[in-house]
């Protein structure tokens, strides 16, 4: 056996954790399920007919032809027309746009505004809590669908008023959202460091609460992007909305309804592409939920 | 030891934080969590007093309060002959550069979207110590080589750390404002066994090599607490029933509730432990909402007397820097 | 004494997003009859593992045994299935196990009453009545005051001394022959970490069942158990008496550990010895000794030869995996 | 728990009068102006004088400061009466009282529904996870989710109603009248209105039951060597049923959102198509009646449910 004799310790410091790249690891947690690529794939092809409508809608989507009105899909109109003669497969591509512009629309206004009201009634507790929280519950009684529908009839129909009404009726669930989180946040010492560090209360709120707020809050927006465009498409189906001839796939449906007996694709193709878009953003906000925080895993 | 003015950085004086209990439907005040309940000490320049005691003795409380992140309920509070118990939200701003605090926990202690050099330099940003980029740059680089981290670390996040180096960050962060005092809240007590020396050592060190800076050291680990502190208060119930010299602690302990504490530590000694007295201790800490009359350790002490029931024993110096909170001592 | 439990080159694994992890990596302990032993290591040495590995409470997956034995009552446990009913008996039954967080392990929508009951009326099949007396009775004898009243409370009426004392109530309901107490002190006071495992030393005695100590806090092990095994990087690197390890440890990490811990004893102003370094992270190990890279000892035999294996010292019982002299 | 109720229905009846303030405000901030509207109909009127819409003005109450507008509109509604439809010519408290039941039968109906198949197949899924059992469920609730239900409805309609022939499309007729062809025209709506919340509580229930297995007390549960399905239904489900609850409560909101579209779809006269209608019409007096009972539904469920957590969790209970 040898004899043990104490050497002098070399290490100047701690050898760190070996670093693992979280970009890295987001990426491949995300693309590691095939219906989060799935999703993906969808949305960026639904971003690129957005973009590009005119240039991929081989017809004029306003452009009336009675003379070809409910043709059957065929070659020259894959999905058929409708029944003023216009082509359901370009009206589609544009009603892509209607659809993105509400769900990114709705989703800025009600996650900001949400998001800043949860966080202050949060932050300053008391009163402030209470009056901010009494409001959302107000906001709550009513269906979301209810209510966006009275704002919307409200304000007068139209593109931009759907997006104020569905921005409205879906602050509840931000606010409450970022309620929760920023209350739990808020218990962590790094809040309590700031705080004797001397640091501001805005400081302390954007700095150090809000940032830790947003993973959970970012999957919420992701899904809540789908959720908003099957509202708009409810409410095109009650003929609230972009105005007549303006392609949206609610509406579009709601056309085709009346011409169930004879033409029933008419409705099944805008309803196809609704549920495609609403379930590619709920994959990839499942997706993302697994990607930025593995805690949350399997959880809702 | 007479103690001069200047000598004394933080002196409380019958400190007493209550909080208050809502309840009903009016959230009526019903009663009031006496958490700490006329706390009086006074800590050198440059010493460490050790603050010990079980959960819910109000420890962390008064350290909260000596940071004025709560507002005393009464009591007073004096850093450096100025009287901060009072101070406003803007007017409490240079005195928290010069007070900071090391936590419990390394894992929520930082910031999680943060990386290391931003934890550590935001207390300068906040207090404009730095003139420029360079000099800021230089100093957190001086900051991590003085906590024994590698500078190179500067732009990592917390989650790429391990427990004992977060907990050098933590440390990094509370000397970067430069206080003259830290008060450490149980800075070791979440880390593993060997790491938990590492960080002593640390603590220590940086007081070797700063003059003047001062710990106020708060740990339920009598062991640590005795090892580190010059002098250690032992708080129960929202008061301190002890305090002297880290050495009288163990050597010399007067206060029936020090004893049964000091009992109940086991020591990593087989031989030394079968020749240890236990005293046991009844029952469970009493609640702070409805603490015991008189002394509020009477219902647990096994040298109990009538008196103890109606008065509460006062702090009192029964030999030259030993004060204690007991009827039986005179 | 006669052996009650021996367990034999367990190992455990857990597969996780980063790698294979060697929790356990060849195990081999025993507990004598009447005996309380002390497993002693840092968050992440397995200790835990080990002892939830003997009973199979590993959830798979991710984890896995993968090879070993636990001898209990003349057979191999581990060859038993899973959640089979013979596992199940002795699981609970025969031993049975008092975790670390008292807050957090009782169910809380479930009064105290059942869930004692519940074990009870299982593994003793008594009827309904009968249970709820000896409830009674082990909440009694753990000093729960006015037990009766109690059955029907729930957890959080609890205070978390007492949710162990609950916890312990459990641990004995079946009258086990070994209890596993997993950290069972670490999240209370000292002064009610004295009085538990005084009960808890008092009641095993009653019980004549076997008392086995996981922890990381050296004064614990010192004052109640009677072998320690300590463990480090899933292996067992040194084990022996008690008296034995703490007077002359064998082991470089077991020397590391003791003086690293303040004593109440010592004289004032004595330098603590950190042991530098991390603890192993447990992917990718090499097949050296895995203390090596901490250790103040390290000649340049560490570097060549694999993980000794645990060899005995002259008295017979010490052991220590280093192959070097103290 | 006395307290805690007593808190919550404060709380309830604060946020009722908020409600009712909301839609009192929003209803009179309407465009058109119902006497005109009521004057337009009656084409022979057409050239009605100032004075006399100022008459009728006075009449509704219509020129009385706001708060007593506000003040009188309560003092009816308490009493039962909504105001007078202008278009429909009736009372509102009776159009409601005909639509109600129908919309309070589907819903019901719906919701049990959702709950009695929701919570099953969740645990099954949790129970068996990773199986193809649970890949079934999971991604069928996940379709069950994103699939616009009037849409759906459609293409039921389609299928069930024109092409087999097996259920009528249209209308409804009361059980009592004729049971079975009133249970025929159930079928559909509450189909498409099962179809959300159920994939929504199938979801909960899965998650909720995988977060509970993985708390100590759960551990605790296997340590005593019980069996696999005690622990299941005993331990880990007694615990899920919480944000199962909250869940379910959000989603009876839902319901009442999806007959706006399926009274449409199916043209059955419930709340919803009168709200739809009302809307289209501008017949604010429908729609405030409308949105007022909605809002009181909704806000007592919810206070039903705040309610059930007392019972079922004893921290509550005991606090």
């Amino acid at each position: 056996m040898d004899k043990a004799i104490p050497l002098e310790n070399k290490t100047e410091f701690d050898e760190s954790v070996p670093r693992v790249s979280s970009l890295k690891r987001f990426r491949r947690v995300l693309l590691s399920r095939k219906l989060v690529v799935f999703g993906l794939i969808i949305i960026v092809t639904s971003i690129i007919a957005a973009v590009f409508s005119p240039l991929l809608a081989p017809y004029d989507p306003y452009a009336f032809s009675l003379k070809d009105k409910f043709l059957s899909p065929s070659l020259s109109h894959p999905l058929g027309t409708d029944a003023l003669g216009r082509d359901v497969l370009s009206r589609l591509i544009y009603g892509t746009r209607t659809s993105l512009i509400v769900g990114i629309g709705v989703v800025g206004i009600a996650s900001l505004v949400g998001m800043s009201l949860g966080l202050v009634a949060a932050y300053f507790g008391g009163k402030v809590y209470t009056m901010i929280m009494r409001f959302i519950d107000t906001l709550m009684t009513l269906p979301m669908l209810m209510l966006a529908l009275a704002i919307a009839s409200l304000l007068g129909g139209g593109l931009r008023n759907v997006v104020v009404a569905l921005s409205i009726a879906m602050i509840p669930a931000y606010a409450r959202m970022m309620c929760g989180q920023a209350l739990s946040v808020k218990e962590n010492d790094y809040v309590r460091a700031a705080e004797a560090e001397g640091a501001s209360n805005i400081r302390i709120m954007a700095q150090h609460i809000a940032p830790n707020c947003f993973p959970p809050l970012i999957v919420m927006m992701t899904m809540q992007l789908g959720h908003a465009i099957l509202s708009e498409a409810a409410l095109s189906f009650l003929g609230i909305g972009v105005a007549p001839p303006a392609a949206a796939w609610g509406a579009m449906v709601n056309d085709g309804y009346k011409y169930l007996h004879t033409t029933p694709y008419l409705s099944f193709f805008p309803g196809i592409a609704i549920m495609l878009l609403v379930f590619a953003f709920n994959m990839v906000g499942d997706g993302l939920r697994d990607a930025l925080d593995p805690r949350l895993r399997g959880t809702l | 030891m007479n103690a001069t003015e200047s000598d004394i950085l933080v002196e409380v004086n019958d400190l007493k934080m209550h909080f208050p209990v809502l309840r009903g439907l009016l959230k009526r005040q019903v009663a009031s969590v006496q958490a700490v309940d006329g706390v009086s000490f006074k800590i050198r320049r440059g010493e460490t007093l050790g603050l010990v005691g079980e959960s819910g003795c109000g420890k962390t409380t008064t350290g909260r309060c000596v940071l004025r992140l709560y507002d005393p309920t009464s009591g007073q509070i004096v850093f450096d002959g100025h009287d901060i118990t009072h101070l406003k939200k803007q007017q409490i701003r240079p005195i928290r550069r010069e007070i900071s605090l090391i936590f419990q926990d390394p894992f929520s202690s930082l910031d999680p979207r943060q990386t290391a050099g931003q934890i550590v330099g935001e207390p300068m940003k906040i207090h404009k110590l730095t003139q420029n980029d360079s000099e800021y740059q230089d100093t957190l680089a001086e900051l991590f080589k003085t906590v024994g981290l590698d500078p190179a670390m500067l732009d990592r996040v917390p989650h790429e750390f391990s427990g004992g180096q977060r907990q050098r960050i933590g440390i990094a962060r509370a000397l970067a404002s430069q206080p003259s005092l830290i008060v450490c809240d149980e800075p070791i007590s979440a880390l593993d066994v060997s790491i938990q020396a590492q960080i002593i050592n640390l603590l220590q060190e940086l007081q070797e090599g700063n003059e003047g800076l001062t710990y106020l050291f708060i740990a339920h680990d009598l062991s640590v607490v005795r090892h580190i502190s010059d002098r250690v208060a032992v708080m129960y119930l929202g008061r301190i029933v002890e305090l002297t010299e880290a050495v009288n602690l163990f050597d010399n302990p007067k206060h029936p509730y020090t004893r049964a504490l000091l009992s109940a530590v086991p020591i990593a000694d087989p031989v030394f432990e079968e020749s240890r007295e236990w005293i046991p201790l009844e029952g469970e800490v009493p609640s702070p909402l409805n603490p015991p009359s008189g002394c509020t350790f009477h219902p647990r002490c096994q040298f109990v007397m009538e008196k103890c029931k109606k008065i509460s024993p006062v702090l009192k110096e029964t030999e030259p820097g030993h004060e204690v909170a007991c009827h039986l001592v005179k | 004494m006669s052996v009650l439990m021996e367990v034999k080159n367990l190992k455990t694994y857990f597969n996780t997003e980063a790698g294979l992890v060697k929790a356990v990596d060849g195990v081999s302990y025993h507990i004598n009859e009447n005996e309380t032993i002390g497993i002693v290591g840092e968050s992440g040495c397995g200790k835990s593992v080990t002892q939830l590995s003997t009973i199979q409470l590993i959830a798979t997956p991710p984890g896995r045994i993968v090879e070993g034995g636990v001898f209990f009552e003349g057979r191999d446990i581990l060859k038993l299935e899973k959640n089979g009913q013979e596992m199940r008996s002795i699981r609970g039954g025969k031993i049975s196990v008092i975790f670390q967080e008292p807050m957090t392990s009782l169910n809380p929508v479930m009064t105290i009453g059942r869930q004692l009951t519940e074990a009870i009326e299982l593994h003793l099949k008594m009827t309904k009545e009968d249970a709820k007396k000896r409830a009674i009775e082990l909440l009694d004898l753990v000093g729960i005051p006015s037990a009766k009243q109690r059955l029907s409370d729930f957890p959080h009426q609890f205070s978390g001394g007492m949710r162990q004392r609950v916890m312990i109530a459990l641990g004995l309901s079946c009258n086990p022959r070994i209890i596993i107490a997993d950290e069972p002190t670490t999240a209370l006071d000292v002064t009610t970490q004295a009085q538990l495992l005084k009960l808890m030393q008092d009641v095993v005695r009653e019980f004549k069942a076997s008392l086995v100590i996981v922890t990381h806090n050296l004064g614990v092990v010192a004052r109640y158990v009677e072998r320690i095994y300590v463990m480090y990087a899933g292996r067992i690197i040194e084990s022996g008496s008690c008296k034995d390890i703490f007077a002359h440890p064998r082991h470089p990490y077991t020397m590391g550990l003791l003086r690293a811990v303040p004593r109440l004893n010592e004289p004032k102003g004595k330098k603590l010895v950190p042991i530098v370094g991390l603890p192993p992270n447990l992917l990718n190990m090499p097949d050296t000794c895995a203390f090596l890279p901490r250790c103040p000892y390290a000649v340049e035999k560490c570097r060549q030869i694999p993980w000794p294996e645990l060899r005995t010292l002259e008295n017979g019982v010490h052991q220590t995996a280093c192959h070097l002299d103290f | 728990m006395k307290t805690y109720i007593l808190r919550r229905l404060i709380q309830s009846a604060v946020v009722v009068i908020l409600v009712t303030i909301g839609v009192f405000l929003i209803m009179r901030m309407l465009p058109g102006d119902p006497v005109l509207l009521y004057v337009g109909m009656d084409d022979v009127n057409a050239a009605t004088t100032p004075e006399e819409i100022a008459a009728l003005r006075a009449e509704f109450g219509l020129d009385e400061p706001l708060l007593k507008q506000y003040l009188d509109w309560i003092k009816g509604a308490v009493e039962g009466d909504l105001g007078y439809s202008f278009l429909l010519e009736t009372d509102v408290a009776d159009e409601i009282k005909n639509a109600m039941p129908k919309t309070l039968l589907l819903g019901f109906v719906a919701f049990s529904i959702s709950l009695l198949i929701g919570i099953p197949f969740g645990i099954i899924a949790a129970v068996r996870r990773g199986t193809w059992i649970d890949s079934l469920v999971t991604v069928l609730a996940n379709i069950g989710i994103t699939a616009p239900i009037f849409w759906v409805g459609i293409m039921l309609i389609h299928v069930f109603g024109v092409k087999l022939g097996w259920l009528p499309t249209q209308g409804y007729t009361s059980v009592f009248d004729d049971s079975l062809l009133g249970i025929k025209k159930l079928i559909m709506p509450i189909i498409c209105l099962t179809v959300f919340p159920l994939s929504g509580i199938a979801r909960q229930t899965r998650s909720a039951m995988l977060e509970v297995t993985k708390q100590d007390y759960i551990r605790t549960a296997w340590s005593k060597g019980l069996t696999e399905f005690a622990i299941n239904m005993r331990h880990a489900f007694r615990n899920s049923v919480i944000p199962v609850i909250t869940l379910a409560g959000l989603q009876i909101r839902a319901i009442f959102g999806g007959q706006v579209l399926i009274e449409t779809v199916f043209n059955i006269p419930g709340m919803g198509r009168l709200a739809v209608e009302g809307l289209q019409n501008q017949d604010y007096a429908i729609v405030q009646g409308v949105i007022l009972l909605i809002a009181l539904l909704v806000t007592l469920t919810n206070l039903l449910i705040d309610i059930s957590y007392g019972f079922i969790d004893p921290r509550i209970r005991y606090s």
